[in-house]
């Protein structure tokens, strides 16, 4: 499965060994790994806790590897997502892409992270000084979404 | 055994799934809702749900960044439900 | 040292690891590797050699690391260039980049990657059935240096 | 001790260095080079190199994709040579 969402950490390394296989195809592999800062919005963040909407998350980052696929020229795709309780440091996605050539990987690389910030049904509550609060949604993120949208069409705001 | 020509009003069934900020405004995470209405749809579950007024009314108001999921698919306001669908209120997502 | 030339095979996860270490104004990682291919400008390739100029190779990767620092806001990054004789699928280079933010992490390891194509003085002659051959210089590669062009001044050529 | 008013002509000796494709077509991987020019520079070296004839003409001629680094760094053909200098002929790049 190239897609899932698990309470438990998870090793980059080995997960990356494990999408390029033995595959003599593959010339290019793009990995991003999110982690949990310690500061957001200028107040410190001791701990966070990710909620999610089980199925519907699952769903969502298949269909968005899938739309990866045919946007670009991609061998594997794998997107782990975490939920639950993490704190600084922990690591929250891992998204990680094989192509024959470079470009291909790091676009889709960063598509799959671009379209996930906006489409799964995922949520930070942060801890801080002044008791726990919802993450807003950050305007960078929508622009981010929006520089793939010329030839796309994802799922309108209600 | 009713006849199909004397049909008893339509009943549709769908359950409703509160996420994240919205399900600790709502003060629940989910519920069953029995709509009498002849086409149901998002449209006319949301306008149903703000009829409650205080919090429902508020969080709910045009204009707030909610988005909705029918079966686990973004869907628009005019999405026709049946009968078991399943529709969520989404706040804007902050994962990844 | 941010920039490493050398014969043996990496870890990524480790070097990944490593260069997060336990700072946690770190929010993004990406990375890119690059692997030998068993096929290049539709001939099979069953091994090549990576030759390089030493102390020159050193210098300008620290140099790309240099000039990615002050185009993007990233917090460490590292590039482990191998040379010698190298086989299908065996890893060639990895690049790695931490910041607070993915735009610049995504940025960053892409423009090294980008640059370091088309400056770092390292040549693969490539064993084929025909023989061994010196791979031509791509395009692309060119192209892809273009696109950071407008506020740089990498070497021009002779 | 010469008179500094009564200079010999300067000499200026700098290391070669071929890399890749170059080294194997010229046969060598690095050579001295004495030069009596007055003003050494990469591009009179190349000069020279290529008055060789035969495959240094071929490799070296105007137009040919030939980087040239001096002390690592690239180096435009009027960058003057000094004494001990090292001077690099690099084929197009293909790591990566």
């Amino acid at each position: 499965m190239p897609v899932r969402v698990q309470t438990a950490d998870f090793d980059a390394g080995h997960e990356v060994s494990g999408l390029r296989g033995a595959d003599a195809r593959v010339g290019a592999v793009a990995t991003f790994i999110g982690t949990v800062r310690d500061m957001n919005d200028a107040s410190p963040v001791s701990a966070m806790t990710l909620e999610h909407y089980p199925g519907m998350t699952e769903k969502a980052l298949t269909d968005i590897v899938e739309e990866a696929r045919g946007r670009f020229s991609i061998i594997e795709a794998l997107v782990i997502h975490r939920v639950g309780e993490l704190r600084p440091t922990d690591q929250i996605v891992l998204v990680a892409v094989t192509s024959a050539h470079r470009g291909d990987a790091f676009d889709a690389c960063r598509f799959i992270m671009d379209i996930l910030k906006t489409r799964a049904p995922v949520w930070k509550k942060e801890a801080t000084p002044a008791g726990s609060r919802w993450v807003d949604a950050r305007i960078t993120d929508d622009a981010a979404e929006l520089r793939w949208k010329a030839d796309t069409t994802p799922g309108k705001p209600d | 055994m009713p006849d199909s020509r004397t049909a008893v009003p339509a009943v549709t069934t769908i359950r409703l799934v509160y996420l994240a900020r919205l399900r600790e405004a709502f003060g629940r995470s989910d519920e069953d809702l029995a709509l009498m209405a002849s086409t149901p749809s998002v449209g006319v579950v949301l306008a149903l749900l703000r009829a409650r007024g205080g919090v429902w009314a508020d969080e709910l108001a045009p204009g707030r960044a909610v988005r909705v999921a029918v079966n686990h698919t973004v869907a628009a306001p005019d999405a026709a439900l049946r009968n078991g669908d399943e529709m969520a209120l989404l706040p804007p997502v902050t994962g990844g």
